[in-house]
């Protein structure tokens, strides 16, 4: 079957589990990490410099896979806005007792506000289940990237990764 | 509307340019000169790559082998008034 | 008529380096645009580039663009925007560029030349082509971005490449809807993590479909597509109809060379960089003295890369009017190749670095 | 063994394909050799007019009448559509002293049959009303044809192909053998000798470089003409358009003393025709400059003002193209129709100057008409290269 | 919740780009009065107000709209201000400008 990123689109299981930007099991119980989707070899390394305990290494050649350290990641989440990609999110799999906390990069209108309840998405865009918009971060430093943070049921951790967009936008 | 128009100014279809290389057109400038494709408002810039991919396939040219029609002065459409002043 | 040591055309981001390196080596650069504002594609780039942070990794197009534009003006460089060079002319003193300028045509000598015309969008022939609707990717890229205006409100999308992919993305981010992305190939043609942005938005990408038509009576108004075997011909039974106004032409770029055939310069057909590339060495020298190319005129790839050949050239124009010594210019040029092989690496990369190698192999070929 | 041809003509110009055309329409085996594209010289490097206005009485109005009516039965004949069009033409009078030279020369134009008038300034107008004021009148023929040699070239290459021609593209001649008469020996870049009975030599500008292959010292000279083309735009006007200075001064030398230096050097006369598909043709210079194809600026600058000083709405049109062509110039002004008496089998259809478009269909047929030995309708001897001993 | 606003097909709010200017100028397109920014190319002022059709061919009499939108393939002219065969994708709007449809070659203002 050929489900793997560059015939759907969508980094599929064996993608992920080939790349050594994503850390072990144990690592997601023990707190908030990076995950860092980068399946494909490209001249792209500002996550490496954006990691202020450098716990991202990308090396030479710059097409190298980003390596996440996962003892020194601390899940700050200063990656996600730099990478060009869009392709780093933060994951906190025990963030309640039943949730989990997925945060990433968002750059559409119109934006939800905290606390709301939203749609969330999968990789493919499809409804996974409803979530909390636990922060929306709009940093300056980030240029233009916000940054939403929800609730999730917490077998959705590495499943949910957007908030569902609107099928017809507001025109 | 079925036409394949692949010379946009000056309409012209694919047909049209089969059926110049069937009456032995073989170069970009003689394609160009039978049948007006990239004669137009544009000289070519639009579909001469697709002509020259046309123009290759059907007379078993490489691609490699099919230059563009010539090149002239102006590059860009020119009002006349332009010119009509002294020049420097 | 005026001298000056060189003229650069085109202010986007190769023209702009090229100058850049110029006015550095204490040369004169006189800056050639037809449009009325400088930066060619670059401002209309509002994605985050790629690369490492000498590469300007990280940074939004159009900042790139406003930061080229600063350096330029502080060193001093001659712009003129608006101004079509609509040709050039033999001369014994050197090449002379007309252009159009203030309602005026006028003419400058050029001892070195450096063109940096860019590429246009390949279009597409299918039915229904030629409606009002039917656009490259570019243009409704500059529509959105640029003019803030959306060119149609439910996007069908041709092309798979990172431009149909990074203009999808915008599109929605300007307020459209894309209704899908077709590709011919079996598979994407550009970057996964642009692909995954527009998946992550619900919009799906289908790879073996080409366009078979567009309908409508007097604007599009539907397309359908069908599905395709490994020779690329029609799978019968698979087509289907989508309502849509608008469609985006995402299928390549051609440099544009005019300037470079007017010239007389000596071509190679290299179908990866977009066709026929006027040969240029490793210093972006053309066969015809005194003329360079650099950007996607000497091969379509992508601004980080444009903006790196831009500096070479302008560096070795440097060298070859005597402002920098040989000791001086190989490093820089060292420097310029380092940056510009890292962009070419990797899977992605390593055609545009076999075909540039290539090239250069014509190119010493044309010297011996 | 290779195939002994019937004729072979070096040249694909407008010339050497209406060679091709009646000589296979005549039964004729025809091999076309030309080094390049099928008329990359003058015959693509022109504008579309069949012009007779500005002939004198004599030889060459009389085949120029001839070929105009087959124009007409081409656009019949042959399978391309050659846009034959009679659209008539003006020659914009500016000055008294130009009226009345005008007014000579339509006077003899007139007794040779040719439907020709003077018009005056309301009349000139409101033929073209787009025309400046400062124009005093015109001349008018409804004669005055043009045809896209385009076209025409593309139809006689698909006729004579039909009946057998054979056409060898990027392949000059290197050498010119004859061994008895008409045989001919044609050694082509391609490497192989190729023979046949006659050789045409139809290389317009370059028939002089032809002709030294076998000894021949062809008084032919390449005379630059610039042109330019604009964008299709709606009529200026219901016909084509001629400035009178140049003509005047033709029939009577001392008027150049009414024209810039620069403007005589480069031999500028304006003409302006438009052809079906809405672009006008702008010429145009006429210089001896060798074999140097560029377009130079200057002259591009004294056309357009010259077309904006008679239409000033042109100002707002764009220029699309320029590009200059060779006219073949002959020593007397006459092209070579006809046998060299020295060196039997070998033919020059070359030498038209600016009436290659116009004189094509005549030319071939008078040269099909001599080597299949049939009767002429007439006499060629004016034209015959043996009236410069060639 | 700020919503996106999108006016006559104007993109005003952007989540990466600051809120655009609005209209500040009039052009008339075959007679009737759109509103458009000065120095924006005509092509834009005609696709805000939802106007697709620029022209119609001369052979075939087809409509046409913006297709490069850089002014190279020249399918967007239209006859503005009685010149036929202006790039409306690169022609900068000036107030009052007036716009028609062209069809086949245009013709001359009177």
């Amino acid at each position: 079957m050929k489900d793997e990123i560059r015939f759907t689109g969508i980094p599929s299981a064996g993608d992920l589990a080939a790349i050594p930007g994503i850390a072990g099991e144990e690592r997601f119980e023990k707190g908030a990490v990076a995950v860092i989707e980068c399946v494909q070899e490209i001249p792209c390394n500002p996550c490496e410099k954006a990691c202020p305990f450098g716990a991202i290494t990308v090396g030479q050649p710059i097409t190298s896979l980003p390596v996440l350290d996962e003892e020194k990641c601390t899940g700050c989440g200063a990656c996600l806005a730099k990478c060009p990609g869009l392709a780093i999110f933060r994951v906190h799999k025990n963030y309640t007792e039943d949730t989990a906390l997925v945060e990433f990069p968002f750059e559409y209108l119109p934006l939800p506000q905290e606390g709301d309840t939203v749609a969330c998405g999968g990789r493919d865009g499809n409804y996974v289940c409803d979530g909390k918009i636990l922060k929306i971060n709009q940093s300056k430093a980030f240029d233009g990237t916000t940054l939403v943070a929800v609730a999730v049921p917490k077998e959705h951790y590495m499943t949910v990764r957007t908030i569902c967009r609107k099928k017809e936008a507001n025109l | 509307m079925e036409e394949l128009f692949i010379c946009r100014c000056e309409e012209v279809t694919r047909q049209e340019l089969e059926q110049a290389i069937a009456d032995g057109a073989i170069s970009m400038n003689e394609l160009k000169r039978w049948t007006r494709a990239g004669m137009g408002l544009c000289q070519g810039k639009t579909c001469a790559k697709q002509v020259m991919a046309l123009l290759a396939q059907k007379t078993a040219q490489s691609p490699a082998a099919v230059k563009p029609a010539t090149t002239r002065n102006p590059v860009r459409p020119m009002q006349i008034s332009y010119m009509t002043k002294e020049a420097e | 008529m005026r001298k000056v040591q060189a003229i650069v055309i085109g202010a986007g981001p190769a023209g702009l380096a090229a100058c850049i390196e110029i006015a550095k080596a204490g040369g004169k650069a006189v800056l050639i645009d037809e449009n009325a504002k400088p930066g060619g594609q670059l401002f209309k780039q509002i994605h985050k580039f790629f690369g490492s942070r000498e590469h300007r990794a990280g940074v939004r197009g159009y900042d790139i663009g406003s930061q080229l534009l600063k350096e330029t003006e502080e060193l001093g460089v001659e712009v003129f925007l608006d101004s079509p060079v609509y040709g050039l002319f033999q001369d014994p003193q050197g090449i002379m560029v007309s252009y159009m300028h203030e309602g005026q045509e006028k003419a400058l000598l050029g001892e070195k030349v450096i063109l940096a015309t860019g590429a246009a969008e390949n279009a597409l022939t299918f039915p229904g082509s030629t409606l009002p609707g039917v656009m490259g990717a570019g243009c409704a890229q500059t529509m959105i971005n640029v003019n803030r205006v959306l060119p149609g409100k439910k996007v069908i999308m041709v092309g798979s490449g990172n431009v149909g992919l990074i203009v999808s993305y915008q599109l929605m981010q300007a307020g459209a809807d894309v209704a899908a992305l077709i590709e011919a190939a079996p598979s994407i043609g550009g970057y996964g993590v642009h692909a995954g942005k527009i998946r992550r938005a619900g919009v799906p990408i289908l790879v073996g479909h080409t366009i078979k038509r567009a309908m409508g009576k007097d604007q599009v108004e539907a397309v359908e597509i069908v599905a395709l075997d490994e020779g690329f011909q029609e799978i019968p039974g698979t087509g289907q109809v989508m309502a849509c106004d608008t469609v985006c032409i995402a299928v390549g770029l051609t440099p544009l060379t005019e300037l470079a055939w007017l010239a007389g310069c000596e071509f190679t057909f290299i179908p990866s960089l977009g066709g026929h590339i006027p040969i240029h060495d490793e210093n972006m020298a053309t066969t015809v003295p005194g003329l360079y190319v650099a950007g996607d005129i000497a091969g379509a790839e992508e601004a980080s890369t444009a903006m790196e050949e831009g500096r070479l050239a302008g560096i070795a124009a440097a060298e070859a009017l005597g402002l920098y010594d040989e000791i001086t210019a190989a490093p820089l040029k060292g420097s310029v190749w380092t940056r510009m092989d890292a962009l070419r690496t990797g899977p992605f990369g390593q055609k545009r670095f076999d075909a540039k190698a290539q090239m250069l192999e014509t190119a010493k070929g044309g010297k011996e | 063994m290779e195939k002994q041809w019937d004729a072979i003509i070096i040249g694909g110009g407008i010339i050497g394909l209406a060679c091709a055309y009646y000589l296979t329409d005549a039964g004729q085996s025809v091999l076309l050799l030309e080094k390049g594209d099928l008329g990359q010289g003058a015959s693509t490097s022109c504008d579309d007019m069949i012009f007779l206005q500005s002939k004198k009485p004599g030889i060459l109005l009389t085949i120029a009448l001839e070929s105009l009516e087959m124009y007409r039965r081409l656009e019949q004949d042959l399978p391309a559509s050659i846009e034959f069009e009679s659209r008539g033409g003006m020659v914009l009078i500016e000055s008294e002293s130009q009226m009345g030279h005008m007014q000579d020369f339509v006077r003899q134009q007139k007794a040779l049959n040719l439907d020709v008038e003077l018009l005056t300034k309301e009349q000139a107008r409101k033929m073209a009303p787009l025309v400046s004021k400062h124009v005093l009148g015109s001349t008018y023929s409804p004669m005055d044809s043009q045809v896209n040699p385009l076209q025409v070239m593309r139809g006689f290459v698909k006729a004579a192909a039909s009946k057998g021609l054979e056409i060898r593209r990027h392949c000059g001649v290197k050498a010119l053998d004859n061994p008895a008469p008409y045989h001919w020996k044609v050694t082509a870049d391609d490497g192989k000798v190729y023979e046949s009975r006659f050789v045409i030599n139809a290389c317009g500008a370059w028939a002089a470089q032809v002709g030294e292959l076998t000894g021949l010292e062809l008084p032919i000279k390449p005379k630059r003409g610039q042109i330019l083309v604009t964008e299709s735009v709606p009529a200026f006007g219901q016909t084509n358009f001629w400035s009178a200075d140049y003509i005047v001064m033709k029939l009577n030398p001392d008027f150049a003393k009414e024209r810039s230096a620069l403007m005589n050097d480069l031999g500028i006369g304006l003409s302006m025709s438009q052809a079906q598909s809405g672009n006008y043709f702008l010429g145009g210079t006429r210089e001896f400059a060798g074999f140097d194809k560029t377009v130079d600026r200057t002259a591009l600058h004294l056309i357009l003002k010259e077309a904006v000083r008679f239409f000033p709405a042109l100002e707002k049109v764009n220029i699309i193209r320029t590009f200059s062509g060779f006219r073949p110039a002959a020593a007397d002004g006459k092209p070579f129709i006809g046998p060299v008496a020295s060196q039997p089998g070998m033919y020059i259809a070359a030498g038209h100057e600016g009436d290659g478009i116009a004189l094509a269909p005549i030319t071939g047929y008078a040269i099909s008409r001599m080597i299949t030995g049939q009767p002429l309708p007439y006499d060629f001897s004016e034209l015959s290269p043996a009236r410069l001993g060639i | 919740m700020p919503e996106i606003k999108v006016k006559n097909h104007r993109v005003i709010k952007h989540p990466i780009l600051s809120e655009d200017a609005p209209c500040d100028v009039s052009i008339f397109v075959d007679g009737k009065e759109i509103p458009a920014k000065a120095g924006e190319p005509i092509a834009a002022a005609l696709l805000a107000s939802d106007i697709h059709i620029f022209r119609q061919t001369a052979k075939k009499g087809y409509p046409r709209g913006i297709f490069c939108g850089i002014g190279r393939c020249t399918d967007c002219v239209m006859t503005v201000d009685g010149q036929p065969n202006v790039r409306t994708c690169v022609t900068p709007v000036r107030a009052g400008m007036k716009v028609e449809t062209q069809i086949g070659l245009g013709r001359w203002a009177e």
